[in-house]
């Protein structure tokens, strides 16, 4: 075994057993920390595997912006910061069958296809950000305008969905999830008397 | 020639569209349009028709093609001995409708609607027997279809026309796809939609037993819903509410015989699958039986006719089952004359007493002089009394079973012995619902029933005979019940080759007996229950005597009567409902996966999306 | 390699690019003028969409007239950097077109059908329209896309402004939840479709559909690893067209979404997701296709059966169009089952069939959409009893109505769509004779409810008076122009379906 | 190092995120979820980028791509979950059942009693 390799292995364990705090944890805040550890240990992985700007990105990107849109998130639909009991559903026993499930054919399937390979990281073309901006420019320009329209639209989008309605808006809102609520009680009623 | 065919088939749709055009401006204006155009139809019928009986050549003729995908779809007729004949019978029939619904609908005020839809039918059928390209023909037995929906549900106030269309309109529908599906095998099988092409082929071709049987059995689905017969054979009673003329359109020219002339025109095809004869055989055998029963116990005069037109076209699909094409056809046409013969007179009397429940009428032979003689002669016919049409065709029919029985090849000698048995045994049962039916019509006195309707009183002081716009079209077809006999014996008339005799003498003279015999045993059951409904028994008490004739008789037919009906009532009726019983388990069993929790839907995803993975991988 | 950028065909990329770019001019056009202040003021951003959807299919036709010299006409290629033919990133062929096509009607109707949300002022329609138009692009771009990393980017432009689209309408609780819903399964589709994609990446080296096909014919020695990849690539299509068993999400969605949403979920989307299918199973993998065909097959087969099952019990109306398009996109997958081990031509005249049936699907379903938005504005609960005496009352609907429904269960007046039924029917004939059953067997259950829904049109309704639907122009237009055109397709069938089958399958 | 290390890494990764989505009731846990899943995928692509060699870089550039979708997404169920919350009062993904397909008891009156009844556990 290689340093490299003792790295990557250590990494590893890193990422998925933080991973295994990140879904099985009983405070939400803690969630989305052992989700920074995880995202840090993938980063350490990219970085082990020549990509190196990408590992940046991962950083500052995931852990800088996207935890923190989380965290965000639960604060503002006012999240208990304490342990809960009722995070998760009754069927963690089903989930994780499939959750099992899922891991075995996608092993079955790596293992099966790749296990004579080896990867040669000491001949890998390292991703470094140079590189990664001429590929992106060169070769993969139109992806990549295409996803700033998806940006864009995802900023409006967002941006119309949590604007707090104007013109009156809160009041009318509440008539109208009032009215709202009358119409499919009526609705339940007129199905269900058929 | 071909133009005049066109013509045809074109007159009855401008016909429709004039009538409702012309519509509510003036009753004269728009009789005068239908029945001239009724008129004019029968003219050129007999004008296309005449030429081409007998030893004529066909004739074809294209007069338009499309080539967008696939074989060339076409505008094409095609009329041969067959085309003739069914146009003979569409037109008179379509006619005498016409002519009798001057006074059996005066003063309805959809008068225009329905008139145009009669000629909208007329055409429909027109277009099915001429026509030469599949799609053509597809499309005329659609419009039958959708126009027998309006027609029936004519009287739309009442549940039981809306039901009644509704079923209609579903099973139809369900057994249509079966042709549908039938004509895309043929077209990709022949690379064409020429009927004459296809059938020449088949007929020239070495086709084996096992090459067609699909398209084959996909007809017989498509005939079996459009001529109710068993398991589809339940809308046509209940399409009973519609106006009487109609059913005496769509009983005698037009929709159901509409199946039988499919079957005669892709004839080679059956001939060649012998697996679709065979079906078409038990499916004949079984259903001339349980219609037979049926109408033996309905109380409802329409109904019985209803069901006698099921049970007489399982025996043109027996005919044709096992290879009698002649006598299938002819006892079309006979069944053609005196069913709409029996429809026209049952609405004569429905036009008097004003219901259709027979226990209602009765006594009303000195009443209605002119509609007792034609209906007689109709139901003598029906019941195949001698000398009259139904007596020679339905001989031949069960001649030729007789000989299938016992020497045929096209279907499996146990099929054509079954089918011989239930036919001797529909044969009597005719007789019996037949006699009853006209007894309790003519003679039994009413049982009365204040609350029925205001015409049925006990006095019935108004009881009129109905005007000669309605009597007229009833004589006039007594004339071909009385000699259609004729072209039994001598069908070189009508047809190309024959090369048997159509006469059985020996099936002929047992028949006869059998006739006479079911006849005085009903007769004389009449007689001892006191002229009343001879099946009286069945709820007096009875003598010691009878005790032995309850139990081995009246109760197991009341336990198959019963059978048979729920048979309709429960299981068959399903479908029409919304669904069969099993969809409704797998929907509701479906629906409560579909509880409105997202993380179970996204349970659902994940496995499938395993699955489909391992199914592929297993697959590679 | 010659320049910084690769060369661009600006043609080939005008459609989606007019698309784009009438959407940033929406949005401009109502952040300078503010909240509208009449009827007719609000409507503007509907008309800017409308133009755009003009220009676009202006570039489109062309494009056409490129297509119709060259072929084929590709873009934004790799040179120098491989050996061998340069794989392309874009590329119009005729399919392209025909998707073009679709999803331009698509989001004209559904843009007309907005309107019908105009008076009652919840939805903001400057942000409305440009959600629109943006994932409109994206719909655009996955039809012309050659590689797996455009596809992606493009799927999640057609899916991410619609999660703001269903929801978009204030304070309506159903909408909300019907948006957290589509963006749950969504999300989770994408990812199985992500890996995937790497699977099929890993297996073959390539993401370009070119040459991941050319690496299996070549043999790619991880043939089980690049049908697996493929299969769970498919998974996110598959959730786009409403496939067993990743269709949960329809009901809940489409009822819950404003009409005009559900509309373009049923056909924009719909169509994306299908080309994507197409795409990735009959460009990059037709090697595989003893592999994935038998798979497609018994998904489409549940698909159908599943959807006309559902559908058989529903009362609403909105949720009977939502199990019919999913019963619809079964029958639409009908010929993906019958290519197992087909020649490509084959596979392509064969597929060239789902396209068509697709596109007659796409004019007669936008047609019942229509007139369940007029009815909407009169019974916002949607039950069908409420069509009762539809025709009476407003005949122009109401004869709408009856010939959508009439033509998506396949009856004769409604000739497209038996056509269209009769196409995919044949397709399956013979290579796949037990999915034709099942099919056949649909299509009777399917007119059952069909049938049931077109009784209450033709009956008469239990108050009978004047009209007081309140029919929205736009609303008008988008019932006339797919009732027209429904109409006129019936007559003249190949006017549709010739270029579809002739030009793709070729 | 033999390829199957990082490719077996990404199997987990993604199987515990398939996990997190299944079972938690909290939408913001659940996206958390989703996040493992796109990082899974992103280790696979870059693995077979490094593998390959890839003078085209697929895998990098698709997985940068998708680092900017995932942020997108989060964006956009950020204001998602907050109008649940502010039309629902919490952001329980499996009390979302208004739309459940099923008849409605009418009998108990209120249809939204009923659902809470049935959804609330």
């Amino acid at each position: 075994m290689t340093w490299v390799q003792v790295v990557f292995v250590l990494l590893g364990l890193v990422a998925v057993g933080s991973a295994l705090l990140v879904v099985t944890t009983r405070n939400m805040v803690h969630a989305a920390l052992w989700l920074v550890v995880t995202l840090g240990a993938v980063a350490g992985v990219y970085l082990v595997l020549a990509a190196e700007f990408l590992a940046w990105v991962q950083v500052l990107i995931y852990v800088g912006a996207v935890v923190v849109l989380l965290l965000f998130a639960l604060m503002l639909t006012r999240a208990p910061t304490g342990p809960q009991t009722d995070l998760d559903a009754r069927r963690a026993l089903p989930a994780a069958g499939v959750a099992l499930l899922v891991a075995a054919v996608l092993v079955t399937t790596v293992v099966a296809g790749f296990s004579e390979v080896t990867l040669d990281l000491d001949q890998a073309i390292v991703g470094s950000a140079e590189m990664t901006g001429a590929t992106v420019f060169e070769k993969w320009v139109l992806p990549f305008e295409v996803l700033s329209v998806l940006l864009l639209a995802a900023l409006i989008g967002a941006i119309v969905l949590s604007r707090a309605d104007t013109a009156g808006a809160e009041d009318d809102e509440d008539a109208a999830a009032g009215s709202s609520d009358t119409a499919d009680t009526a609705d339940s009623r007129g199905r269900g008397g058929r | 020639m071909s133009w005049v065919v066109l013509l045809l088939v074109v007159l009855p749709f401008v016909s429709a569209v004039l009538s409702l055009w012309v519509g509510h401006r003036g009753e004269v204006a728009e009789r005068g349009i239908a029945v001239g155009a009724a008129a004019l139809g029968f003219v050129l019928a007999v004008a296309v028709a005449l030429p081409h009986l007998g030893d004529a050549e066909p004739l074809s003729h294209v007069f338009a093609a499309t080539s967008a995908v696939g074989p060339p779809i076409e505008l094409a007729f095609h009329v041969d001995q067959l085309s003739a004949l069914m146009l003979l019978l569409a037109h008179t029939v379509a006619f005498l409708v016409q002519v009798y619904s001057l006074g059996y609908m005066a003063g309805d005020p959809r008068y225009p609607s329905y008139a145009a839809l009669v000629s909208v039918f007329t055409g429909s059928m027109t277009l099915v027997v001429t026509a030469d390209d599949l799609w053509a023909l597809l499309i005329g037995w659609e419009l039958m279809g959708a126009c027998s929906y309006f027609l029936i549900s004519h009287h739309w106030e009442l549940p039981e026309a809306r039901a009644g269309a509704v079923k209609a309109f579903l099973m139809t529908r369900t057994a249509d796809l079966g042709l549908l599906f039938a004509i895309i095998v043929l077209g990709v099988r022949f690379d064409s939609y020429r009927i004459s092409t296809i059938m020449g082929e088949i007929a020239t071709g070495g086709f084996g037993r096992d090459d067609l049987w699909l398209p084959a059995l996909l007809l017989t689905a498509a005939v079996v819903g459009k001529s109710a017969q068993f398991p589809l054979h339940t809308w046509l009673p209940d399409a009973m509410p519609g106006p009487t003329p109609i059913s005496a359109l769509i009983h005698a020219a037009t929709m159901v015989a509409a199946g039988v002339f499919l079957v005669a025109r892709a004839y080679p095809l059956f001939l060649s699958a012998p697996v679709a004869l065979t079906t078409l055989a038990l499916v004949a055998a079984v259903t001339m039986f349980i219609a037979a029963v049926s109408a033996l116990f309905t109380g409802d005069l329409k109904r019985v006719l209803a069901w006698s037109t099921v049970s007489q076209l399982a025996y043109m699909f027996g005919a044709l089952a096992v290879g009698a094409y002649e006598a299938g056809v002819l006892h079309l046409l006979a069944h053609g004359a005196f069913k709409a013969l029996l429809f026209l007179a049952a609405g004569s009397v429905v036009h008097a007493v004003g219901t259709t429940s027979m226990s209602a009428m009765g006594g009303l032979r000195g009443k209605l002089p002119d509609t007792f003689i034609t209906m007689t002669i109709g139901f003598g016919a029906l019941a195949g009394v001698v000398p009259l049409v139904g007596f020679f065709t339905k001989d031949a029919v069960i001649g030729a079973v007789w000989e299938a029985a016992h020497e045929g090849h096209l279907v499996w000698p146990w099929v054509a012995w079954l089918l011989l048995v239930s036919a001797v045994v529909t044969a009597v049962l005719t007789v019996a619902y037949s006699l009853r039916a006209w007894l309790m019509v003519f003679f039994t006195p009413p049982v009365v029933e204040p609350v029925e309707t205001p015409a049925a009183t006990p006095e019935r002081a108004d009881l009129h005979e109905s005007p000669l716009s309605m009597k007229v079209p009833l004589y006039l077809l007594t004339i071909p019940t009385v000699l259609g006999g004729l072209l039994v014996a001598y069908p070189g008339v009508a047809f190309a080759e024959v090369e048997h005799t159509l006469v059985h003498p020996t099936t002929a003279v047992l028949m006869t007996l059998l006739v006479a015999a079911t006849a005085a045993v009903v007769y004389l059951l009449w007689r001892r229950h006191g002229g009343r409904d001879p099946w009286h028994p069945f709820v007096l008490p009875h003598p010691a005597v009878d005790r032995v004739y309850d139990v081995g008789v009246v109760r197991p037919v009341r336990l198959l009567a019963r059978a048979v009906r729920a048979g309709d009532r429960d299981v068959i009726d399903g479908y029409a409902d919304g669904a069969g019983a099993t969809t409704r388990g797998l929907g509701w069993l479906l629906r409560r996966a579909q509880n409105g929790n997202v993380q179970a839907y996204l349970m659902v995803v994940v496995v499938g999306a395993c699955a489909i993975a391992v199914a592929a991988g297993v697959a590679a | 390699m010659t320049g910084i950028v690769q060369d661009i065909d600006w043609l080939l990329i005008g459609p989606p690019l007019a698309l784009a770019i009438t959407a940033v001019v929406v949005l401009l056009a109502d952040a300078f003028a503010g909240p509208p202040r009449s009827r007719a003021q609000a409507l503007v951003p509907a008309a800017l969409t409308l133009t755009g959807v003009g220009v676009s299919a202006v570039l489109g036709a062309l494009a056409m007239g490129g297509y119709r010299d060259e072929g084929t006409r590709s873009t934004f290629c790799v040179t120098g950097a491989l050996e061998g033919p340069a794989p392309c990133s874009i590329a119009v062929d005729q399919l392209t077109l025909v998707f073009w096509a679709i999803v331009l009607l698509g989001v004209a109707v559904v843009a007309l059908l907005e309107t019908a949300d105009v008076a009652e002022g919840r939805t903001p329609q400057g942000e409305w329209n440009f959600l629109l138009l943006a994932t409109a692009t994206g719909a655009m771009t996955i039809a012309a896309s050659r590689d797996l990393v455009t596809l992606l980017v493009a799927l999640e432009v057609v899916s991410l402004p619609a999660f703001a689209m269903v929801g978009l309408r204030r304070g309506d609780r159903r909408a909300s939840e019907a948006s957290v819903k589509f963006f749950l399964v969504s999300v989770v589709s994408t990812a199985v479709m992500l890996m995937g994609i790497s699977l099929v990446y890993g297996a073959t080296g390539s993401v370009f559909l070119e040459q991941i096909d050319m690496a299996i014919s070549a043999g790619a020695d991880v043939r089980s690893v690049a049908v697996t990849g493929a299969l769970l690539t498919v998974v996110g299509l598959c959730f786009k067209v409403a496939a067993v068993p990743f269709h949960m999400w329809v009901p809940d969605t489409y009822v819950g979404a404003p009409i005009a949403v559900a509309a373009y979920l049923s056909v924009v989307s719909k169509a994306a997701g299908f080309v994507g299918l197409v795409l990735v199973l009959a460009y990059a993998l037709p090697e595989l296709s003893t592999a994935w065909s038998p798979v497609v097959g018994v998904m489409a087969a549940l698909t159908m059966t599943v959807g006309n099952v559902l559908a058989l019990w529903q009362q609403h109306a909105v949720r009977l169009l939502a199990w019919s398009s999913v019963a619809q996109a079964g029958y639409m997958l009908v010929p993906f089952g019958a290519v197992a081990g087909a020649s490509r031509e084959d596979m392509a005249t064969v597929l060239s069939r789902s396209a068509g049936y697709l596109a007659v699907y796409a004019v007669v379903n936008l047609g019942a959409f229509a007139v369940a938005a007029v009815v909407g504005t009169r019974f916002p609960r949607q039950r069908l009893v409420d069509y009762r005496g539809l025709v009476r009352e407003e005949p122009l609907a109401g004869w709408a109505l009856a010939f959508a429904l009439v033509a998506l269960a396949g009856l004769p007046p409604g000739v497209i769509g038996l056509l269209a039924k009769v196409l995919v029917f044949s397709s399956a004939a013979g290579p796949a004779t037990w999915l034709a059953v099942v099919m056949a067997v649909n299509v009777a259950i399917g007119l059952v409810y069909y049938a049931r829904w077109l009784m209450e049109l033709l009956r008469p309704a239990e108050v009978a008076g004047a009209s007081v639907y309140d029919v929205p122009n736009g609303v008008g237009m988008a019932i006339g122009i797919t009732f027209t055109a429904g109409v006129v397709f019936s007559f003249l069938p190949g006017l549709l379906l010739d270029p579809v089958l002739l030009g793709v399958g070729r | 190092m033999p390829l199957w290390w990082p490719l077996v890494l990404a199997s987990l990764l993604f199987a515990i995120g398939v996990y997190a989505v299944l079972v938690r009731r909290n939408a913001v846990l659940v996206l958390m979820g989703v996040e493992l899943m796109l990082n899974a995928v992103n280790i696979n692509l870059v693995a077979f980028d490094a593998w390959f060699r890839d003078v085209l870089h697929g895998g990098q550039t698709l997985a940068l791509f998708v680092i900017v979708i995932a942020a997108a997404e989060v964006g956009l169920a950020l204001a998602i979950v907050l109008r649940v919350f502010r039309t629902h009062g919490h952001i329980e993904v499996d009390r979302l059942r208004e739309l459940a397909d099923r008849d409605l008891d009418p009998s108990t009156g209120s249809g939204r009693r009923e659902l809470d009844r049935r959804g609330v556990r």
